[in-house]
């Protein structure tokens, strides 16, 4: 049973043997694998959501020498539970002449695309809902959708300032996805597939942030900033913009509706994170040292899954680091920043890892 | 219709798109209802409008006593309090002829100079919420609070004092005053340079500050603009320095220009003054009396003299000017106040002019609006 | 099962290209006309073409449609619903050429797979790896595509070019900030 | 070469900005939030915090130092001090009937104590004054003497013009010279002076 969580590929594999066993045939099989994982998404989006609001606080509060909510449960862990029952107790307003269909898809849309998007984030050794061999172009795909979520709530709103905050956002996603593209795509070369779970296995010799000489780290700081406008996080967070757009393209929104959109910036936060660690920092994959072979296996000692929730969480706090630390752009410097610096210099990067890749050029070969 | 700004020739074929900034509004500090014409993203020109906290404070003062009137005062730009109670106090005492006691008029530069202070901290902190970064009011109002314990010890309110008063100031200062400033201000100094480190040294503040919103000195001059405004322009305009009063002249210190009038410029005149306040806190300090009275004696209804009497302060924003007419009784005839930021205010438009949303509000803040103060 | 799921998403798909053409709000059909696209990735995906959804979805609806919907954003009147304005016999002829176009594919596509059934060749979808594809993109010799591929590259970068051409305006006082 | 020079000062700058957020964050003991009510017990207000108004007792006699010379009423700006008064037979003098305090009104500027001459006033730190209505907030502080029933349905009354001949009326006509009387006499500061 313990070995289950170090192996969740057995565990993934022995499940579906004994589902197969008891329905009698592989569909049902399937079907009844895909109903427990949907099932323990959900769970898990609302889990992630409440959590990472929680730590988003704490992580604010100490930062600004305070201490975040401590009323509700010990040291208020339970305030984003109370927060949540608040939202969807409230009434959901729908102002007058909005679009009223699109207005209230627009959430549905934003927040869709973000719990698709979990669906390829390798968490541990075979426990991915949906294993594809072009994973990594998929979720890039997917999360492009949002943006339409995000645009079509901010016109449906019929609110000046939600269609500039929308705009902004729009303009925003669709130039940074490019940069976080090649930033991913500039690693691909050197492990030559799409695939999540194959991606962190070409990784057992070391981290492709190091692996890759230079290319790994440029790559990494590249998509670190791209991603982080993609989420629309300071210092990126002009579609909100709260001192300027009195909320940009959520102003209209209230009670559930502009939970799934809070919701959705943080499973986002959640998901470049878990891309990132999974492209620059091995998944799951335990930190080994080559010839050390105790501390390789002491560090053995932590399942997969602690290791892969561990490097998202450094990398969801430094997301968080970012926000309670830097002031916003202006739209137009947003621009400037991405098309002439990010962009060339994700272009140069995808043109070193190319020839690193061609000359054979990286470690532990 | 007189509520759409001016058209500009910036680019004519563009649909009018108009926006109502406030009165609601996270970035307008107050209720200031701004109309904005907007072509995309650029502001193609403002029209403020305000009255929305208008409470007719110069017609009160007419029916109420020069002592009564003082805590109405500290009601109007709340920030600088002391500064706004020193211009009525010397506009009664020009009028009474009364004189104030030396100690008392070292008490009031040391609260002026904090309540700078404290202005400027907040300013500080919601210059930087206004651009984005939500750490910096904190920081900001952590320090601010520091100078609230100062003077809630010695005036017992935190924000609306009425502690200058005619003839001095109301009671002497608390016993522990003198080591509690002197421990704010050796506090306080390394703090201006955390402010550099989190603000002022981030590349994002300048690139956002730096040429943006420039107000440059004749237009400035020409719309009455004082304080801090003004002088980033490059004009060595200070009441202190220029028109003293108290004991200001006894004073070294040096007043903050820059020379860019950007908002850049602003923001360091600002933070500049901060530490000049600090200086002067510091000599005050050496220099003032360790005894003698506070207060002169003063009659409790004081009679107006016949005449006009002219009384300015810097306050934390600019000029405070108070004009005093009276005829023998014990109720003003008329009181003209000139608040610094009804003028920065009317500057305002001419200054956004041409830049971005995210520029207005930049500039806005850099101007540092104070609503009671505006709509008085 | 698999059948089940083709007919959904085909209803899907026409119900939603349905929406597109019979709703008067630009915005509404812009998302309906979304929907549609996603649609057809999942066909793809059903066929096991997981790269060409993928890239279905990232171009057509991650990419134009966004694009579309900025477009709907920027003019005015995207927030008016559109007005019956054409004759009726727009409609006739609208509706029978779409008959004909419908008639035309199915003739070919049914003639296609009776030839191919003739021929004996397997109509079962392989998943083709990427490596595959790049590969086969790339590739000069009979089986490659590059010529196309650099052709295709060529004409795009003349459209945007012209696009930025034709986008520029003179140089206007607004953009002051890019002086520096 | 300006670029990178402009670069690496922006990184440094927002480094140096991180670093700060950062060692506030790792330094748990900087914070300074004060957990307001769990802290009522130790919380410690300045001596003279002002919040409202209060009336002095006597210690020896047990009564009000008011003698309702109505002072306080004319020196507030705001008409927060109504007050009726009435000659205790027992003392053959002055005492407030009802003192009562309009907080909904009040400045908190100490113009009245300031104007007391017989100490009977006082500013108390009592600053938790959150009420539901503003008529909460209407006060009868000389509560204590058997006469001053905590019924507020005749406040206010006192002051319409046809009944004022005992009132110290809040003199919001112009001109008050005539009823004050006091301008002979002056404000001395009191003496709370560092010792």
């Amino acid at each position: 049973m313990e070995s289950y969580i170090y192996r969740t590929d057995k565990l993934i594999l022995d499940l579906t043997e004994w589902l197969t066993e008891a329905t009698g045939s592989a569909f049902a099989a399937e079907v009844v694998k895909m109903s427990i994982a949907a099932a323990v998404l959900s769970a898990f989006v609302g889990l992630l959501a409440m959590i990472l609001i929680y730590i988003e606080r704490k992580v604010a509060g100490h930062m600004q020498q305070r201490v975040g909510p401590m009323r509700v449960g010990p040291h208020g862990i339970l305030q984003t539970v109370a927060d949540s029952i608040k939202l969807v107790a409230k009434e959901g307003l729908t102002p007058k002449n909005a679009d009223a269909f699109i207005f209230n898809l627009a959430p549905l849309l934003v927040f869709a695309s973000s719990f698709a998007c979990l669906s390829f984030i390798p968490f541990s050794p075979g426990m991915t809902i949906v294993s594809f061999n072009v994973g990594l172009l998929f979720i890039l795909g997917i999360a492009s959708v949002g943006v339409l979520g995000i645009l079509a709530g901010g016109w449906a709103s019929n609110n000046k300032w939600s269609v500039l905050g929308a705009m902004r956002s729009g303009a925003q996603i669709i130039s940074y996805e490019l940069s976080a593209t090649l930033a991913l795509l500039a690693i691909v070369p050197f492990f030559g597939t799409l695939d999540f779970q194959e991606i962190v296995l070409s990784q057992q010799k070391g981290w492709w942030i190091w692996r890759a000489p230079g290319v790994g780290l440029l790559g990494f700081l590249i998509y670190t900033i791209a991603s982080t406008a993609e989420c629309n996080r300071t210092p990126f967070d002009i579609a909100e913009g709260e001192s300027e757009l009195t909320g940009g393209f959520h102003t209209e929104y209230s009670a559930m509706k502009f939970a799934m959109f809070f919701l959705a910036e943080f499973i986002n936060i959640f998901i470049v994170s878990a891309i990132s660690a999974t492209v620059f920092f091995g998944g799951w994959m335990p930190f080994h040292i080559e010839g050390l072979d105790t501390l390789n296996r002491v560090f053995d000692l932590l399942p997969p899954i602690v290791w892969f929730f561990g490097k998202v969480a450094c990398l969801v706090f430094v997301v968080m680091w970012f926000r309670w630390t830097f002031p916003r752009l202006r739209v137009d410097q947003l621009m400037h920043f991405e098309w002439k610096y990010l962009m060339p210099l994700s272009l140069i990067n995808l043109a070193l890892a190319a020839i690193a890749v061609s000359a054979g050029l990286y470690f532990f070969n | 219709m007189s509520n759409i700004p001016a058209d500009t020739s910036i680019e004519p074929d563009f649909e009018d798109y108009y926006v109502n900034m406030g009165p609601q509004h996270p970035s307008t500090h107050g209720v200031l209802r701004l109309i904005v014409k907007l072509a995309g993203e650029t502001v193609l020109g403002v029209t403020p409008h305000i009255g929305f906290v208008h409470r007719g404070i110069e017609k009160m003062a007419e029916a109420l006593t020069a002592q009564q009137f003082f805590p109405l005062t500290s009601r109007l730009d709340y920030l600088s309090a002391h500064m706004n109670n020193w211009a009525w106090a010397m506009a009664i005492e020009k009028a009474a002829g009364i004189e104030v006691p030396e100690r008392a008029e070292y008490i009031r530069i040391i609260m002026s100079e904090l309540s700078r202070i404290s202005s400027h901290q907040l300013w500080w902190g919601v210059f930087g919420m206004d651009l984005g970064a939500f750490t910096p009011f904190l920081y900001g109002f952590r320090d601010r609070e520091r100078v609230n314990d100062i003077f809630e010890k010695t005036c017992g309110v935190r924000l609306t004092m009425n502690y200058i008063c005619a003839g001095g100031v109301r009671e002497d200062v608390d016993r522990d005053f003198e080591k509690d400033v002197r421990e704010f201000t050796d506090y306080f100094e390394p703090m201006i340079d955390e402010y550099d480190r989190l603000l002022s040294g981030n590349i994002i503040i300048q690139e956002r500050t730096k040429g943006v919103g420039v107000l440059d000195p004749e237009t400035a001059k020409q719309y009455g603009c004082t304080g801090p405004t003004l002088r980033a322009g490059g004009v060595d305009y200070d009441v202190r320095k220029n028109r003293p009063y108290g004991l200001y002249p006894r004073m070294d210190f040096k007043t903050a220009v820059a020379t860019e009038g950007d908002s850049w410029a602003r923001y360091v005149v600002r933070l500049e003054e901060m530490r000049q306040s600090l200086k002067i806190i510091r000599q005050a300090l050496d220099q003032i009396p360790a005894e003698g009275p506070v207060r002169a004696k003063t009659p409790m209804n004081i009679k107006i003299p016949d005449g006009h009497y002219l009384s300015r302060v810097e306050a934390a924003r600019g000029e405070f000017a108070l004009y005093l007419v009276g005829n023998g009784k014990i109720l003003p005839q008329r009181v003209k106040l000139r608040s610094p930021g009804f003028s920065n205010l009317s500057a305002l438009p001419e200054t956004v002019k041409g830049w971005r949303i995210a520029d207005l509000v930049t500039i806005m803040s850099t101007f540092d609006l104070v609503m009671p103060d505006i709509d008085r | 099962m698999e059948t089940l799921i083709f007919y959904t998403t085909a209803f899907f798909i026409l119900a939603a290209a349905g929406y597109v053409v019979t709703t008067m709000n630009i915005f509404r059909a812009a998302i309906g006309l979304t929907g549609v696209l996603a649609g057809i990735a999942g066909l793809y995906l059903l066929m096991n073409a997981q790269f060409l959804s993928a890239v279905q979805i990232t171009v057509y609806v991650g990419g134009i449609m966004v694009l579309i919907v900025f477009a709907i954003l920027l003019m005015p009147e995207a927030s008016m619903h559109l007005r019956r304005e054409n004759p009726k016999w727009f409609r006739f002829i609208g509706g029978v050429s779409a008959a004909l176009v419908f008639a035309v594919l199915a003739y070919s596509i049914t003639a296609f797979i009776g030839a191919q059934d003739a021929a004996g060749t397997s109509l079962e979808p392989a998943a083709a790896s990427i490596r595959e594809i790049g590969l086969a993109l790339l590739s000069p010799g009979g089986n490659g595509f590059v010529l196309p591929f650099e052709f295709v590259s060529v004409v795009l970068i003349a459209a945007l070019i012209g696009a930025t051409t034709i986008a520029k305006r003179t140089p206007n006082p607004e953009t002051k900030e890019e002086q520096e | 070469m300006n670029i990178f020079v402009k670069t690496l000062r922006g990184l440094k700058g927002l480094l140096s900005g991180m670093g700060l957020t950062f060692g506030y964050f790792a330094r748990p003991s900087k914070v300074i939030t004060q957990q307001y009510p769990e802290n009522r017990n130790t919380l410690k207000l300045p001596e003279r915090s002002q919040a409202r108004i209060d009336l002095i007792k006597n210690a020896e006699t047990g009564r009000y130092n008011c003698i309702a010379c109505g002072l306080c009423v004319k020196a507030c700006p705001n008409n927060s001090i109504e007050l009726t008064k009435f000659k205790d037979p027992e003392t053959k003098k002055f005492r407030p009937e009802k003192f009562v305090y309009h907080f909904e009104r009040c400045l908190v500027c100490g113009l009245c104590v300031e104007a007391c001459k017989f100490d009977a006033l006082r500013m108390t730190s009592e600053f938790e004054t959150a009420a539901w209505s503003p008529d909460d907030l209407v006060e009868i502080l000389n509560k204590d003497d058997p006469w001053a029933h905590d019924d507020k349905s005749d406040i206010g009354q006192q002051t319409a013009p046809d009944k004022n001949e005992q009132t110290a009326s809040p003199a919001r006509d112009t001109d008050r010279q005539e009823h004050t009387g006091a301008e002979e006499k002056t404000i001395q500061p009191k003496d709370r002076s560092p010792k």
